[in-house]
């Protein structure tokens, strides 16, 4: 048996040369281009960093491809980044062209620094999950195939964080996204009054409702459910599989808006309902292509520079953000899950457009 | 030792008739010179101060002939001390709307009050009522008939509207932008008999002001709150703009800065203020400060907004936006589609309202997707700060083409 | 057996003349100088307001005597505010002066308006109700005493509303003042078990525990309290009498701040707690005069012309609030009844000051 | 009819090999050509495609001998059609911190999954792992055997640490305010038992970021958040902020007006920049306009937030501040501070928490109040927004001198 507990390689033994001498000692950077990164040490080096972007889900092939390229133009050093684009990391400055030239060849985009959009941070959808509303990766896809100008550039206001989760559970920073985009299932889970009693623990199932939809069904020695209660989260078929939830017609997609990370000028916060739902329409997810298209091209163009999606609608106001997007308000978008009340308008401040 | 004054009976209370704000003490005693309750009142109250405690009690209810409110009755725990307060109950009398009186009706009440009560009173109480403070269950009925000869009501109190109340508006505020004085004071009559016999799951108030000032804090306090508004543009008087830069007034601090949506733009230069409506939430304050120079639009109404009240039960609520503008039509006689629209939601509040339950409050427990499609209101934006951030909402059963199964054994206790 | 539903008076056979002429047509106003208002018609009618503070608990006596006032120069009329000041209305101008020295000499403050502290809207207390914490009126009494320069001038950065309210049910709008003093009561209430079963309505008193407190007690056909549960809002005490919850040495005082209901600039917002509680120290309550008056004076020293106290924190960020004013932060200060999280600071953005 | 090509198995699919953006589908169909688990893979998926439903189920637990998690076990439920991903589980595998590689590592992780997987990855999912992409019950010991060789070893899943993520921090960034990086390897490698084998109430996630950008999502996504700070002023060099100006940035717009707090002054005379550090918050935005200008202070350290998760149970949180300040002390080797504070939390959520409740989620069910005394930890303004506006609050028995009586037959579905 092979030794447990070792953990993950140490990092410093895989930095470049460049970064172990530098650690620490950076002294400001600058963005050469959309997807070039140029960081200044005290000392005066200078690292280069070249941003792709790819499909998370990719072949070990695809890896050996980054190494081959890492190898001709990087002495054999890459990183990845928090939000899954590949670093080429050089310290050799003449390499730089000839990196980006071989990286067109290859038609890798190359971007995702500064005020640009970069990749969308997903997960797993019908490529291996058992709860999704969606697919991750094709959606992605097709709105990249959309937006890879935005990749490539930096004339956005800001950045604009984009992300998808394929359910409620959420899997990344889909709840805080200037543009998240949601699968959402629609209907309540069927009881399988046959198999619950075999594979499910009735008081965690019942525990597991966030609206108390679910009640014992004692005669069944199973559970039932209140619908008009149930919001579809899919909780309880996470933690019971014979809940199932999943749903061809009514499974589908939502959007929301103006969430954001950083403590840059506003606070972090959540993403809101914009759009409560979209159809599966694979393989291409036309409609919430053009969903997201036109949020950003909307945001592009009315926003102030520096101001992020959800900055931006704090100065415009929500009103004017759904004029301007052209998106229809619905009694969806009227928080009622408890404590919904703190989002009410409990003011007589508003503009009419 | 010194020979001492004779002893008050109120040691504590005598503390409060120092000091330059008028003194309510110096009241109580003044009424307790005539009034044997008054007397009592101010004892036990001296108590009081000195129990750190109160020694009141409700009790059974009491009141008038065809009424169910307008009376609270409040008894004293220590009767063997203060008889003379056993019970001593107060009424509510609804105040002439923007509590504008004559002398020669103001002293009607205070001869009233003077026979049949403690002549102890609060001008007024904080709905807004005439507060009549203490008097005999006997007297009651007395009184009342006195009042009513002298063309004044009961108020609420109970389950019931209670009196409605609205700022000064067009009697003298340049900046009304509805009539909420004559509004008031028709939505009162027309519903005198919610106000005077509660059958509703709890209280219910309306407030009127006439602009986002607010003066009668509607907002905080109101089931229904109508807040004036106006849909074009703030009406700007350019020579008083300037007349105000030149007497000091520093515009782009006081005004333009503090704007809550930057609309102002002020130009030092040619003393040219401009303000991009579109973007104005009429909240009043560039207005506030230079009342010779803008004015409210001309397209004026009011904005109808839900479910303010205090904290019991679950925790306080400020209204929120109902209705974005109500246009003047809709706010003069016979105000049909308000009254409509009240008269909705008292129904469906009084079928679905657990006891003790405001209007806000069931809005919150069943979701003001349901209120709103009970009152066949259309959601907009206006309503609310944001929209949700959580993911937990619901589908109509048609939008999904299902019939959803509903629990009729529900538990209320989850919710 | 006299008329009933004859409603209140019709405020159009009461108001003066000049109101009667220019009603809905006026065109400005000015504060001539602390209390007294100039409200000017298109018609150039000149309307002035002479406002008066007062005890709102009064005799029928001092009813006259504004009377007897009112007749001298207002020709018989006069009005009340919604802050429950009393006011003088004069049509003619020349009747002013004198009526402000009368009222001098009277020894009549008047003020209120502008950016003053106006009369504090407030409650029964001790001296009507069934539930107070504290008293209204003489609480109300000390701290004017001590404000009343605020009332007569208007020296303030902008208004400063003061509220009172002896419990809970908090009759008044004290939970959007500036400044709110609010009784408290600080222990469970005790069940009176044997009065209980015959006042009493078992569901209803269960049912008015905002936290579940309350169970019922079968055995004794009354009610149990888990006290551990319970945060003495008094509301069960208010629908059964059984349980009686004032407490000589442990009810008192909280003070709750930056609260506001008027739309301007800020939107309208509910008061925080600031300090928990302050021991019932009638007839003079020193330490809540103390600490209102502390409060009045760091806002005055520190926040610009028109903020309102919650506006000025806004800016300022309450770390600083309570630096300045040297209130202490405790446990209690931080919402933990559901939904208090929204109040929790999401961000990595504040001072250490 | 036209002779068509052979037609496609996956016609829907290959809509995804076209457009400009990288695709899966040529990543998936370059693996299925050795492998005939990514081959079901891609005509499961296909049909996941046609019938807009997925075909995974979860089963009994899998894993590797000695470790609770690190493998995510998935079956087909259509091994009928597609009997190579009848079980076809995930393997979640530790990432070097801050995701840097050299190749020969990087090679060895690739052959290892030839071997023994689809040949599938995710670089990285999104706690940062190096995803394994599907491989039967039989092979995942093998894998891990190989992994262990090759110097790697397994992230967390199920109810357990889950791997810990860092921004680059240090070994790239100008602003990094504590070693994120070396922190979190050291977080890793002290709570290796943690991570590997579940525990605890439900999961549990730390992340580090060097400073407010917060570039590694740590305060939406982590149950506590490192998120670095100082606490003396901001550093400015004058010449570059004078070049700045010189080469067209608009300091007063782009920069002072945008400051959350305005405490930026901007003299456009002297080309002078002052920042009223007292009530500078760490927002980090003028820095990040002006890098070659402006620096975090000396005095550097982290604040420490807690809480942050997705919405299942009950509702989202952002992590919310714990304790404001951790100085460079504190930050180092042994840590000795933060670790016992993170093993008392742990203690405490562990026997206070229900199943499936987060940190976060225990703390606001039972009340901050009631952590923070449990930890020690004196409550503090930061920590908070605003000051509660209920008046629903506590008092502790010793302050009111009671002894309080608890019910311990206490009904949970009440909270
Ligand atoms: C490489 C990476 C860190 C890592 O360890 O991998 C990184 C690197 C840098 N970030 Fe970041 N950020 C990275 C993810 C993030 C994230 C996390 C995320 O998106 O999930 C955030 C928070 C996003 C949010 O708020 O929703 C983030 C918010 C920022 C900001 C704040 C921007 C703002 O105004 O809101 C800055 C400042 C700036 O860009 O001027 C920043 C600045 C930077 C700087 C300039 C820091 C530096 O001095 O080196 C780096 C280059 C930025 C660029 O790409 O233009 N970084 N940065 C991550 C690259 C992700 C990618 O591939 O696109
Ligand atoms: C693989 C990954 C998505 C991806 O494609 O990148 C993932 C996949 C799953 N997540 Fe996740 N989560 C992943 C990161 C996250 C994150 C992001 C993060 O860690 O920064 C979150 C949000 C942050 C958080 O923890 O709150 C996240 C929140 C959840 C939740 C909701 C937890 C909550 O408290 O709200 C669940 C539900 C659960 O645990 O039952 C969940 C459950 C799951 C399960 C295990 C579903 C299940 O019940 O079986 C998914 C397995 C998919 C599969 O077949 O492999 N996953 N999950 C991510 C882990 C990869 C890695 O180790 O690097
Ligand atoms: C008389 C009265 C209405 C009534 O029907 O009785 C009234 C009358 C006026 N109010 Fe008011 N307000 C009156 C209660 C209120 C209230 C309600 C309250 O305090 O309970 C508010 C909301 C307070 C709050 O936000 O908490 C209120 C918020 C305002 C404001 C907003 C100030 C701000 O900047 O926040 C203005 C505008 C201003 O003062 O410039 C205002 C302006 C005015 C004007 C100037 C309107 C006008 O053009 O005539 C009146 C004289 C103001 C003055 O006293 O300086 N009035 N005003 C009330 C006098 C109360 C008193 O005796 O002190
Ligand atoms: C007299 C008055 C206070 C005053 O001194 O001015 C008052 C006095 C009482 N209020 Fe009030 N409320 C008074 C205005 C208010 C207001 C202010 C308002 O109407 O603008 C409120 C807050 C606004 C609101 O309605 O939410 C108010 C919120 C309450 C509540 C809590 C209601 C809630 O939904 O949260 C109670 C509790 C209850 O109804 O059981 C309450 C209950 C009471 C009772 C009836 C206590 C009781 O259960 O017996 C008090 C009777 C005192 C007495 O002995 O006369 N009172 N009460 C006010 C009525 C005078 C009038 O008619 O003009
Ligand atoms: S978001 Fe939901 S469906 Fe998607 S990977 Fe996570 S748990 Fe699975
Ligand atoms: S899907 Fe969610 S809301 Fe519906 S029953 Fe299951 S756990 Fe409850
Ligand atoms: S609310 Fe507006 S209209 Fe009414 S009195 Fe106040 S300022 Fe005038
Ligand atoms: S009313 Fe308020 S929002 Fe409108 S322009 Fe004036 S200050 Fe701005
Ligand atoms: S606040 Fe409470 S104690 Fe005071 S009058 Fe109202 S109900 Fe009575
Ligand atoms: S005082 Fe309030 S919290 Fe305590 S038991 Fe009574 S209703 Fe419940
Ligand atoms: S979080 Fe701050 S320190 Fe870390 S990489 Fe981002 S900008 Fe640099
Ligand atoms: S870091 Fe943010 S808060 Fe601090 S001075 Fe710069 S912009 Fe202002």
């Amino acid at each position: 048996m092979s030794k447990t507990d070792i953990g993950p390689p140490y990092f410093k033994e895989l930095v470049p040369p460049i970064i172990a001498k530098n650690y620490g000692d950076w002294d400001y950077h600058e963005i050469v281009q959309p997807g070039v990164l140029k960081h200044v040490s005290k000392s005066g080096d200078e690292l280069y960093s070249v941003r792709v972007g790819g499909a998370r889900l990719i072949s070990i092939d695809r890896v050996r491809e980054y190494c081959d390229i890492a190898d001709k133009y990087c002495d054999g050093y890459l990183r990845f980044t928090s939000r899954h684009n590949v670093e080429f990391l050089l310290s050799d400055k003449s390499k730089l062209q000839p990196l980006l030239d071989d990286l067109k060849e290859r038609k890798y985009p190359v971007g995702g620094t500064g005020h640009s959009i970069t990749s969308i941070v997903h997960t797993q959808g019908w490529v291996h999950c058992h709860t999704p509303a969606t697919d991750a990766s094709g959606v992605v896809k097709a709105v990249m195939d959309e937006l890879i100008d935005y990749f490539t550039s930096m004339t956005l206001p800001n950045q604009v964080r984009i992300a998808l989760a394929c359910c409620l559970n959420m899997c990344g920073a889909v709840h805080c996204s200037d543009i998240a985009i949601l699968g959402i299932h629609r209907v309540p889970p069927k009881v399988d009054h046959e198999r619950l009693p075999k594979i499910c623990e009735i008081p965690t199932t019942i525990a597991s409702c966030p609206t108390y939809a679910i009640k014992p069904d004692p005669k069944r020695k199973s559970v039932k459910i209140n619908e008009e209660k149930c919001m579809y989260c899919g909780n309880c078929y996470t933690v019971c599989p014979a809940l199932p939830i999943l749903n061809t017609d009514n499974d589908g997609i939502s959007i929301w808006v103006g969430g954001k990370v950083a403590n840059a000028r506003g606070n972090p916060r959540f993403s809101k309902l914009v759009i409560p739902y979209l159809p599966n329409t694979p393989p291409r997810w036309p409609e919430t292509v053009e969903a997201v298209k036109n949020i950003v091209e909307v945001y592009a163009k009315n926003a102030r520079k520096y101001e992020r999606v959800g900055e931006w609608i704090d100065r415009i106001g929500w009103e004017r953000f759904f004029k301007l997007t052209g998106i229809e308000f619905t009694d969806k978008h009227i928080d009622d899950f408890f404590p919904g009340r703190a989002t009410f308008r409990t003011s007589a401040q508003f503009t009419y457009t | 030792m010194v020979k001492k004054e004779p002893e008050s009976e109120t040691p504590l209370l005598d503390e409060l008739e120092k000091g330059p704000w008028p003194s309510f003490v110096e009241d109580i005693k003044n009424a307790a010179k005539k009034s044997p309750m008054s007397r009592d009142l101010l004892r036990q109250l001296e108590l009081s101060y000195k129990e750190k405690i109160g020694h009141w009690k409700h009790g059974g209810i009491v009141g008038v002939t065809g009424y169910g409110g307008g009376v609270i009755g409040r008894y004293s725990d220590r009767p063997d001390l203060f008889p003379e307060v056993t019970n001593f109950h107060t009424m509510r009398v609804n105040m002439p709307t923007g509590w504008f009186y004559t002398t020669e009706r103001l002293r009607k009440v205070c001869d009233i009050w003077e026979k049949f009560g403690s002549g102890l009173t609060n001008f007024h109480g904080s709905t807004g009522d005439i507060i009549l403070l203490g008097t005999t269950t006997d007297n009651l009925q007395k009184t009342f008939d006195a009042l009513s000869d002298a063309g004044f009501d009961l108020g609420g109190s109970g389950s019931a509207l209670r009196t409605p109340s609205a700022c000064i508006g067009m009697a003298r505020c340049e900046w009304a932008c509805f009539d909420t004085l004559q509004m008031c004071y028709d939505m009162t009559m027309k519903y005198q008999s919610e106000l005077h016999r509660p059958m509703w799951p709890y209280k219910f108030k309306f407030k009127f002001s006439g602009c986002g000032n607010d003066c009668v804090a509607a907002i905080a306090r109101a089931d229904l709150s109508f807040i004036g508004r106006w849909r074009d543009e703030i009406q700007i008087n350019k020579d008083a703009v300037k007349e105000y830069a030149a007497s000091g007034l520093n515009i782009r601090a006081d005004v333009a800065a503090l704007c809550p949506k930057k609309c102002i733009d002020w130009d030092d230069v040619r003393k040219e203020l401009t303000i991009h409506s579109e973007d104005c939430t009429c909240c009043m304050h560039c207005i506030n400060v230079m009342p010779k120079a803008l004015r409210p639009g001309k397209d004026r109404g009011c904005a109808l907004l839900i479910g303010g009240k205090a904290p019991i039960l679950k925790g306080a609520q400020l209204s929120s936006v109902l209705i974005p503008f109500l246009e003047e039509e809709k706010l003069q006689p016979p105000y049909e589609f308000v009254c409509d629209l009240i008269e909705k939601i008292w129904d469906w509040w009084d079928e679905n309202g657990k006891m003790r339950e405001r209007v806000g409050e069931l809005i919150e427990r069943v979701g003001m997707r349901v209120f709103l499609r009970e009152m066949g209101l259309k959601p907009v934006p206006q309503m609310v700060y944001e929209p949700r951030s959580n993911p937990y909402f619901f589908w109509w059963p048609e939008e999904i083409g299902l019939e959803i199964t509903k629990d009729e054994e529900e538990d209320e206790t989850n919710e």
